[in-house]
């Protein structure tokens, strides 16, 4: 390993030092904010270095990993994901746990999985980085073990995940038994010398997918999503929400760009199927749901869908919209995250639709944001939701793939319906005061709305001026291809 | 001895395992039973570095014997706790997280 | 001299304006000058107009003047442009004059109303509306007018709208009208279509070099402009709005329902006779519809027994003449009977007002009598008005024109001895219940009290008109009498000349038939009600007579037979459909969702096994598919 | 070379499906370990006597223990294996045996569709893994001890508890009293 | 540029009220009020200029401008006007500060947020007459949704949340599709050219396989339709229009049914035009299903607000028939349809609100004559009553002629069928006259008729009607601009 490559390894190398940084600070008994702000500086430096060591990329670190732009554009999303959904946690922990201290371990383990994945080229790094995110995963999903029913949602969630995982691995070993290399770029030679594709390589690709599809809850391994959303704490939820599905969509995403799996039909028409199934799944599961949270958790089953249909091409419009979509995705997801975690009450997250009837006239800001996120994700114009939805429908009728883009059209319209339901509620004329306790920490209170609102400024400017975001999206990309 | 009878052993003990957490509603068996998965995993990965004569087979049968330890350690923490909180380890009394629409 | 023309129905329309503005905050004085005096100097401008027109003839037989360019579309413009011809000039001047007179009767009528000003402001309206329909240049403006007519009489039907009947009254002459107007427009579609203009003088140029003689295409034009004029001026099958009409204040029949409006029809086919008369068929059509017209009505008005029922009736049957005239190319006598017609129907209108007034709103005429002698004025000019309806001869201007069209529906070229024979039918009941109704109102006892005689204010303009339902007729005498054709050689500067047919028996001998058949009508009225009354109350017990009573009463049942058919079920079909059938399926499109929904979230039941299968199931399925890729 | 596979296999398969269908908790990790050596026997088939040994000591020695530890801390005995007998009712088992069966007949199905192909084994030369594992995969090593700290440390919370959770204000007034 | 500041105009404006209220409740009516009138100054402006159209050899253009918005994908800011569109603008700010005016005590509560609905979806509308890039078109198209829709939630009646669900959904469905349309035009067009533009005069040029120009136009005329609306793409109108407050129903019905109408003669005509004129003879036939079944149904209706909302489906029929008569005729009879519609239903929407407002009731039965204690509007409902069953003098009937006139040169019978429209419009119209303002007196209390707010909201409208009927000229004019 030469200079350069350790140096593209930098960002990776800091944000896995975040983790035992924490630890040395929990050894030293450190308090909640010391713990916090390190690691909120922490994560800025990753960002920083990742800065730092832009000119040297792309660089392959055999065989395991490779950074390069489009690694580096997805872990810079994760990251961000992270600063945000740590700065929330704060309040949020705070109040509630009486030992947070080991969440931001966790986090940080986890956020290291999602950042391997973003750059593995390779089987062994696909699965631990995978593997990371999970573990940690599960004990931040069961972290405050005595409420919410957490723990319930942390053994279903870890009973799913390990299964699923035994799915990949065997899987993997099947794609290797065929191609003799557990490296894509290699695997991808292999196939293209042989004639066709190998029954053996589709169905360990098949049986891959059953990890892929549980991890961003596509249909039919998405039915722990909703239950996992709710019994987690929120913060958690937006983590896995974002985090952990970027994370696992960016593997994918690149799997499939080295194998050039958009020439095989079979591939594409199995993940058309799955794409077909999870949007209108998605949709009609959310309909009538009357907990904001499952109720995002459906919805996200739904965006997936509509993201594997930007996925179809396989080319690099394709990857740009699948980009777009996750930053737009991203963005929104934290926003109304965000927004929970602002309202919860100390003993009862704020889940309820019920809850937020004419939050509009109590508190108008939140509501505006909340809002905004929800026509983003139901894709209305003047928000990112919209460019991504645009995005992926070009991407999908570039192909000519008229049956999943007509599926999303439809269940995006009837999608539509549970987003206005939330907020016509939200506007609704009697309104339930959300009892709040005294703000402990009025600093994090304040640097949480400003993330709102540096949240909804983003989607909106992506939503107004896509042009400012979309040539570095572009940029990125380039990098390594 | 072709590697393809290998893979059916370890898809045979792959699909046991699977019924295993299907049929069972122990949380513990559940745990026993995905072992059984990750172990056929890991078969099929020695069968197919055996194929090809490399390493990497039993190198990822490493990586998966570290997974299942860190995976079995959260799990059973959860086991504790669930046994802990609902005095029973039936999957099934672990339904309180589920739709329940009334409109 | 044209330059003015547009003041004539401006005028009115000005006292519309001030009158529908600033109506409520005006005294009834006020408002009784500004609205009778817009009219009387329309009618005084037209009349001066008149004179003018008459002394020194235009080259092109018209007055036109342009007043600004209304549409111009693609090959299609049009203009807001009057047009006053000999024709126009007939109309122009019983709209107007006639007009005035109704509206200083109006004056002394309503003024107990609380409405004044709307009354007023309506009857401008109108008669500007109807000035407009006659003066236009283009069937587009005379369409506007013609809509804005049957505005009018809507607004004036339904005058005193807190009665619902009135109401209904009202929309019931809409919405027949329209029928009729509807079908007009599309003629206009379809002339404008064949000849790409619709200004009336270039349709009278044009057409009859583009259309081939009793084409189907220029009758089914014809046809249609028949519709509308059939429309509104009532005759059969659209005539059944026009007894009920009788529902707003009597100026109101007399001005819309007697003199102007109705006859709008008459216009209408006289001014496009040049279509007309490219079309035999169509011709024949309009004569058999006046005289079936003028039967039926007839047959009605002989025993309805609300005073002012009677006279609608009688007015579709006049119309009916016209019509006749009209069809059978005799298109003078068609307007001379208008001419007439307006005279002594807007006075037994009115008269009939005063009655009605007197008598403390009574409509029925077996609770009037005797008010010969009690309301003189009203007796005397009454009178004039039945002798004329009644064709009584040589005397009154009735039998002038009425004597012609019986002449012509012989023996002009498209008459027949049928249409004579219906058209001398007619003549017997309308003597027989014009007589009737004379005897039953003026002679007899006294039944109901009798309130303050009429005003000067109505009493004068009901002398004069009863003068010109006398004298009116000497303008145009019969061929075979006084050579006097003042009338016709008016009219027959823009109507063409009857074409009268080979070997008919003599003028003189239809004449004597028609005289011996009115006296005749007037003696079988007067044997029924006045010499020997008993013979009818014997004719009550014959149930078969009843029953015919009862039809002809009804007007022929016409009312009943489109309630079941039109009305009945077309309120049947909306009400049914009420919610939208259409919003149904929606609404089940959505619940289709909420019902998937309910399925999707029972696979959300919270148990790792269901999680578990459904994970085994998608892996069964991704592999099975594999099986047909 | 196959004697030896063919019965370690059969020796594996039967043990594994004792260990699914076991009532007794400690019944079934026995059997777990009987099917594990059976698999490390499969592994010494295959050449690979590095992974059958890790097979013996980590799995069945470590995990199983694991295992054994909370069973015998939950205190599992005999009232948990009756409740097992009732559970495993015909009706929870046929349902999901199909199941699986059709998934296994389809993974059958499509694995022998690739088995046209010859695919002889060979033996790993043992020098070759540690050199792998500490040379080209030296990063997934890395990360592995990251994995592990996750699990321990999720573990160590998670695994935590206290007779009551109490809020940490409430906590104070619980020890004055 | 200037087209550019219209929009700016109303956004801010909207912005400012919404900052406004939270201290000054007052001033935010004031500014939304300033707001309009500028833009409807500015566009008398424009007017005044260009009013008797542009000379040939200029193009049809009046003002164009045009920048990169999103140039990856060949997106740009492209806005202009011609004709069409000045007109339609016209009208837009026009009913625009009429509405600002109705709601003048209409909206107690909330009237900050209230007026940046408002204006937010006047921008939206402007915006989508202006656009001339089909993605900025798409844009506004949905720009204008949501504070729509929020008007209807937050300050409509009873049922509003349905209805306002109704709306946005409906609309939406048929936007994606068009959505769909633009994206498979634009690489249609990409491909053949091998520039990727979404430009408006770009995509003229695009030559289409008959097939495919006929799935491509589907999709914008189902987003066209619905918005028009055609039945049996209706339904969401009538419950949107009878719950929205009285602003909201005028904007609705004057404004945003427009934006259909103007989408098909602007998009689908020359973008598709041997496909328009396949469909031709279909579109009519909805067209004139519409106008018959609107009449029926606004006959049934107890409820004013849904008996005005179904004689808008009966009168948008006459649009839709019109368009696909293509006869210039028609098409002048449609602009005038649109204009005059949008003054005649808005005013009786306007009407309707003030009933509402002070017999606190939507439901005709409850009413009957009201002409007694308020002759003033009684005389101003018959003006538009009469407008809305096409009486000459009124720019209503101007319109229907010309349709119908040019439609019978296209299709005789389907004209004929219309024509039966002119009948039923009478049923309907006179029907609602009678129950409301004719009859006897229901109402006991005294009812105070018209103030002189309400008097200068109903006489603008009324001497915009009667000046349409007789001098639809100049409109015309206009429009003829356009080729």
């Amino acid at each position: 390993m030469n200079h350069q490559q350790l140096m593209a390894l930098l960002p990776f190398m800091v944000l896995a030092t975040a983790s035992i940084v924490i630890i040395l600070l929990i050894a030293f008994r450190q308090g909640h904010t010391v713990i916090q702000v390190t690691g909120f500086l922490m994560m800025c430096l990753v960002i920083f270095t990742m800065w730092y060591v832009r000119d040297v990329l792309p660089q392959t670190i055999m065989p395991l990993l490779i950074v390069d732009g489009y690694g580096a554009l997805f872990t810079g999303l994760i990251i961000f994901c992270v600063l945000v959904v740590g700065l929330f946690s704060y309040i949020y922990f705070e109040e509630r746990e009486e030992n947070p201290r080991e969440y931001y371990i966790l986090i940080f383990l986890s956020t290291l999985g999602a950042a391997i994945l973003t750059i593995s080229r390779h089987f062994i790094s696909f699965f631990i980085g995978l593997e990371l995110l999970s573990v940690s995963l599960y004990a931040l999903i069961a972290y405050l073990r005595t409420r919410n029913n957490a723990v319930e949602a942390g053994v279903k969630y870890l009973l799913l995940a390990a299964l699923t995982s035994a799915f990949l691995l065997f899987g993997m070993a099947l794609i290797y038994m065929d191609a003799g290399s557990m490296d894509f770029s290699a695997i991808a030679q292999k196939l293209h010398t042989a004639e066709q594709s190998s029954p053996l390589f589709l169905l360990g690709f098949s049986l891959m997918m059953i990890a892929v599809g549980f991890k961003l809850a596509l249909v039919p391994f998405h039915l722990w999503a909703a239950d996992v959303y709710q019994g987690a704490p929120p913060p958690v939820a937006s983590f896995i929400a974002t985090v952990s599905k970027i994370g696992v969509f960016a593997v994918l995403l690149r799997f499939a760009q080295e194998l050039h799996l958009q020439n095989n039909h079979s591939i594409m028409t199995i993940i058309s199927v799955i794409a077909m199934f999870s949007m209108i799944s998605g949709n009609i599961l959310a309909l009538r749901q009357q907990n904001i949270k499952r109720l995002l958790a459906y919805s996200s089953i739904a965006h997936f869908g509509y993201l594997l249909v930007a996925f179809l091409p396989g080319n690099s419009a394709g990857v740009e919209a699948a980009a777009f979509y996750l930053i737009a995705y991203a963005v929104t997801i934290l926003i109304a995250f965000g927004v929970i975690i602002l309202l919860s009450a100390k003993d009862k997250d704020a889940e309820r639709l019920s809850l937020y009837r004419g939050l509009f006239w109590e508190k108008p800001f939140v509501a505006i944001v909340l809002a905004v996120a929800l026509l983003s994700l139901a894709g209305i114009p003047l928000t990112a939701g919209f460019i991504g939805k645009f995005y992926v429908l070009m991407a999908g009728v570039q192909q000519q793939a008229w049956l999943p883009v007509i599926v999303l059209v439809v269940t995006s319209v009837i999608g539509l319906y549970y987003y206005l339901r939330i907020i016509s509620t939200l506007f609704a004329d009697v309104s339930v005061a959300i009892q709040k306790e005294k703000r402990l920490h009025p600093f994090f209170y304040a640097a949480s709305y400003a993330a709102l609102v540096v949240l909804v400024l983003l989607l909106l400017g992506f939503g107004v001026m896509p042009a400012i975001i979309i040539p570095g999206i572009k940029q990125f990309l380039l990098i390594g291809n | 001895m072709q590697s393809y009878s290998v893979l059916v052993v370890a898809a045979i003990l792959f699909v046991l395992g699977l019924l295993g957490v299907l049929t069972r509603r122990n949380i513990i068996f559940i745990l026993i039973s995905i072992e059984i998965m990750l172990n056929a995993a890991g078969v099929a990965f020695v069968a197919a570095g055996a194929r090809w004569g490399q390493p990497d087979g039993q190198v990822m049968f490493l990586f998966i014997l570290a997974m299942a330890a860190s995976e079995v350690s959260v799990g059973l923490a959860l086991v504790m706790q669930v046994y802990h909180q609902h005095k029973t380890l039936d999957v099934s009394k672990l339904n309180n997280l589920k739709d329940d629409i009334d409109v | 001299m044209q330059e003015i023309l547009f003041l004539i129905p401006a005028l009115p329309l000005m006292g519309f304006l001030i009158l529908s503005l600033a109506g409520r905050h005006l005294s009834k004085q006020v408002i009784a000058v500004v609205g009778a005096g817009v009219v009387c100097i329309a009618a005084i401008t037209t009349i001066w107009l008149g004179i003018n027109f008459l002394q020194t003839p235009q080259e092109n037989g018209a007055y036109t003047v342009t007043l600004w360019r209304w549409m111009n579309v693609a090959n299609f413009s049009c203009s807001f442009s009057l047009r006053v011809d000999a024709l126009s000039l007939v109309f122009l001047f019983v709209i107007t004059f006639v007009g005035a007179l109704i509206h200083i009767y109006s004056a002394g009528f309503m003024k107990q109303d609380r409405d004044y000003a709307r009354f007023f402001a309506s009857m401008n309206l109108f008669v500007c509306a109807m000035l407009i329909l006659v003066m236009a240049d283009n069937l587009v403006l005379l369409y506007l007018g013609w809509e804005g007519v049957g505005l009018c009489s809507y607004l004036l039907i339904g005058f005193w709208y807190e009665t619902t009947a009135n109401v209904q009254a009202a929309n019931k002459a809409f919405y027949i009208t329209r029928i009729g107007d509807t079908a007009m427009a599309i003629g206009l579609f379809l002339l404008f279509r064949e000849l790409g203009t619709l200004d009336i003088p270039a349709i009278q140029n044009a057409a009859p070099e583009h259309f081939t003689k009793s084409s189907p295409l220029i009758t089914s034009i014809a046809l249609l402009l028949l519709a509308g004029g059939m429309g509104k001026s009532a005759q059969v099958p659209l005539q059944t709005w026009l007894p009920d009409a009788m529902a707003g204040p009597s100026p109101v029949s007399a001005l819309i329902h007697a003199a102007t409006m109705v006859t709008a029809g008459v216009y209408l086919v006289a001014r496009m006779h040049a279509v007309f008369q490219l079309s035999p068929l169509a011709m024949n059509i309009t004569a058999t519809v006046g005289a079936v017209t003028l039967l039926i009505a007839g047959c009605s008005a002989m025993v309805q027994t609300d005073i002012k029922r009677i006279l609608a009736y009688s007015t579709i049957s006049q119309v009916g003449y016209m019509f006749l005239a009209l069809g059978v190319g005799a298109w003078s006598a068609g307007v001379f009977h208008f001419f007439t017609h307006a005279f002594f129907k807007a006075l037994l209108f009115l008269a009939a007002g005063a009655v009605i007034e007197s008598l403390h709103h009574e409509h029925g005429i077996f609770k009037m009598g005797g008010l010969k002698n009690k309301l003189p004025i009203v007796f005397y000019t009454f009178l004039a008005g039945a002798a004329a309806l009644a064709a009584l001869p040589l005397v009154t201007a009735g039998f002038f024109s009425k004597d012609q069209i019986l002449w012509y529906a012989w023996s002009a070229n498209g008459g027949s001895p049928m249409l004579w024979f219906v058209a001398l039918a007619g003549a017997f009941i309308t003597a027989f219940y014009t007589t009737r109704l004379m005897l039953v109102v003026f002679w007899g006892d006294v039944k109901t009290h009798i309130g303050e005689p009429p005003g000067r204010l109505m009493t004068w303009p009901l002398i004069i008109l009863a003068v010109l339902s006398i004298v009116a007729g000497f303008i145009e005498w019969p061929h075979n009498m006084l050579h006097v054709t003042l009338f016709s050689d008016v009219v027959q500067k823009v109507l063409p000349a009857v074409t009268e047919k080979e070997g008919v028996p003599s003028e003189s001998i239809f004449q004597l038939i028609a005289v011996v058949v009115t006296l005749l009508g007037i003696y079988t009225g007067y044997l029924l009600y006045k010499k020997n009354a008993s013979i009818v109350a014997k004719w009550k017990l014959v149930s078969a007579l009843v029953g015919l009573r009862n039809f002809f009463f009804s007007g022929w049942r016409f009312d009943q037979f489109y309630h079941t058919l039109f009305v009945r079920p077309f309120v049947f079909v909306t009400s049914l459909n009420k919610q939208d059938v259409i919003d149904k399926i929606y609404a089940g499109i959505v619940s289709m969702f909420q019902w998937l929904n309910g399925i999707f979230s029972v696979s959300q039941n919270g148990s790792m096994r269901t999680y578990v299968i459904s994970v085994l199931i998608g892996i069964i399925f991704i592999l099975a598919l594999q099986f047909f890729l | 070379m196959n004697y030896l596979f063919y019965i370690s296999s059969i020796v594996a398969i039967a043990a594994t499906v004792m260990v699914i269908t076991r009532h007794q908790p400690v019944h079934a990790l026995l059997y777990l370990v009987v099917s594990f050596l059976g698999v490390a026997m499969i592994f010494l088939s295959l050449g690979a006597p590095f992974v059958a040994t890790l097979e013996i000591i980590l799995y069945a020695g470590a995990i199983i223990v694991l295992f054994i530890f909370v069973v015998m801390m939950l205190n599992l005995g005999r009232e948990s294996a009756i409740q097992e007998k009732q559970w495993m009712q015909p009706k929870t088992w046929i349902g999901p045996s199909i199941l699986t069966a059709i998934l296994l007949g389809e993974l059958l199905v499509l694995l022998t569709m690739g088995g046209s192909v010859p695919m002889p084994q060979q033996t790993v030369d043992l020098k070759k893994i540690p050199l792998s594992l500490y040379g080209e995969y030296v990063i997934a090593v890395e990360l592995t001890g990251f994995l592990l700290m996750a699990g321990i440390v999720g573990a160590a919370h998670i695994g935590r508890h206290k007779k009551k959770y109490l809020h940490r204000f409430l906590k104070q007034e619980e020890e004055a009293v | 540029m200037i087209l550019v500041w219209l929009i700016i105009v109303l956004l801010s404006g909207g912005m400012l009220c919404w900052i406004t209220a939270r201290w000054r409740p007052m001033a935010a009516k004031w500014i939304a009020l300033c707001a309009v009138l500028a833009d409807l100054a500015i566009l008398l402006n424009i007017w005044l200029q260009y009013g008797k159209g542009v000379q040939a050899g200029t193009g049809t253009w009046m003002i164009q401008y045009q920048t990169a918005w999103i140039p990856s994908f060949g997106i740009s800011f492209h806005v202009a006007i011609d004709g069409l569109s000045l007109i339609l603008l016209l009208l837009t700010f026009f009913l625009g500060t009429l509405a600002v005016l109705c709601s003048w005590k209409e909206i107690k509560s909330r009237a900050g947020f209230y007026y940046f609905n408002l204006l937010w979806t006047l921008a939206g509308i402007s915006g989508v007459f202006v656009a001339l890039d089909l993605f900025l078109f798409y844009f506004f198209w949905e720009v204008m949704l949501v504070p729509m829709y929020l008007l209807i939630l937050i300050w409509g009646d009873k049922n509003r949340r349905y209805a306002a669900y109704k709306f946005f959904i409906f609309t939406q469905a048929g936007g994606l599709l068009m959505l769909l349309s633009i994206l498979s035009l634009y690489f249609i067009h990409g491909a053949q050219s091998g520039s990727y533009s979404y430009d408006y005069f770009s995509l003229l040029n695009t030559q289409l396989e008959p097939a495919a120009a006929k799935w491509i136009m589907m999709g914008f005329m189902i987003a066209f339709v619905i918005k028009l609306p055609m039945v049996p793409f209706h339904s969401w109108l009538p419950d949107a229009h009878s719950e929205a407050p009285t602003a909201g129903s005028l904007i609705l019905a004057g404004l945003l049914l427009k934006t259909g109408a103007y989408g098909i003669i602007r998009f689908v005509l020359p973008l598709f035009h041997q496909a328009a004129v396949d469909i031709a003879w279909w579109a009519m036939l909805f067209g004139v299903i519409g106008i018959i079944y609107g009449a029926l149904m606004a006959f049934a209706q107890t409820d004013i607000k849904r008996l005005i909302a179904y004689t808008s489906v009966s009168h948008m029929g006459f649009v839709l028939t019109g368009i696909f008569a293509f006869r210039e005729i028609a098409m002048q009879g449609v602009v005038m349809q649109i204009v005059t519609h949008g003054i005649s239903t808005g005013a009786l929407f306007v009407l309707a609100g003030m009933i509402k407002e002070r017999l606190h009731t939507r439901d005709i039965s409850q009413m009957g004559g009201l002409w007694t204690s308020m002759p003033a509007m009684g005389g101003v409902a018959m003006l538009f009553t009469m407008a809305s069953l096409g009486l000459p003098v009124l720019g209503n009937f101007i319109a229907e002629f010309l349709i119908l006139m040019g439609t019978f040169q296209a299709n005789v019978l389907l004209t004929v069928l219309a024509s039966t429209g002119l009948v039923f419009s009478a049923l309907y119209s006179l029907r609602m006259m009678q129950k409301v303002f004719l009859g006897p007196v229901t109402s006991g209390e005294k009812l105070t008729d018209i103030t002189a707010r309400e008097m200068i909201i109903l006489a603008t409208l009324s001497i915009a009607i009667i000046l349409l009927g007789l001098y639809p000229q100049t409109v015309m004019d206009v429009v003829l601009s356009k080729k």
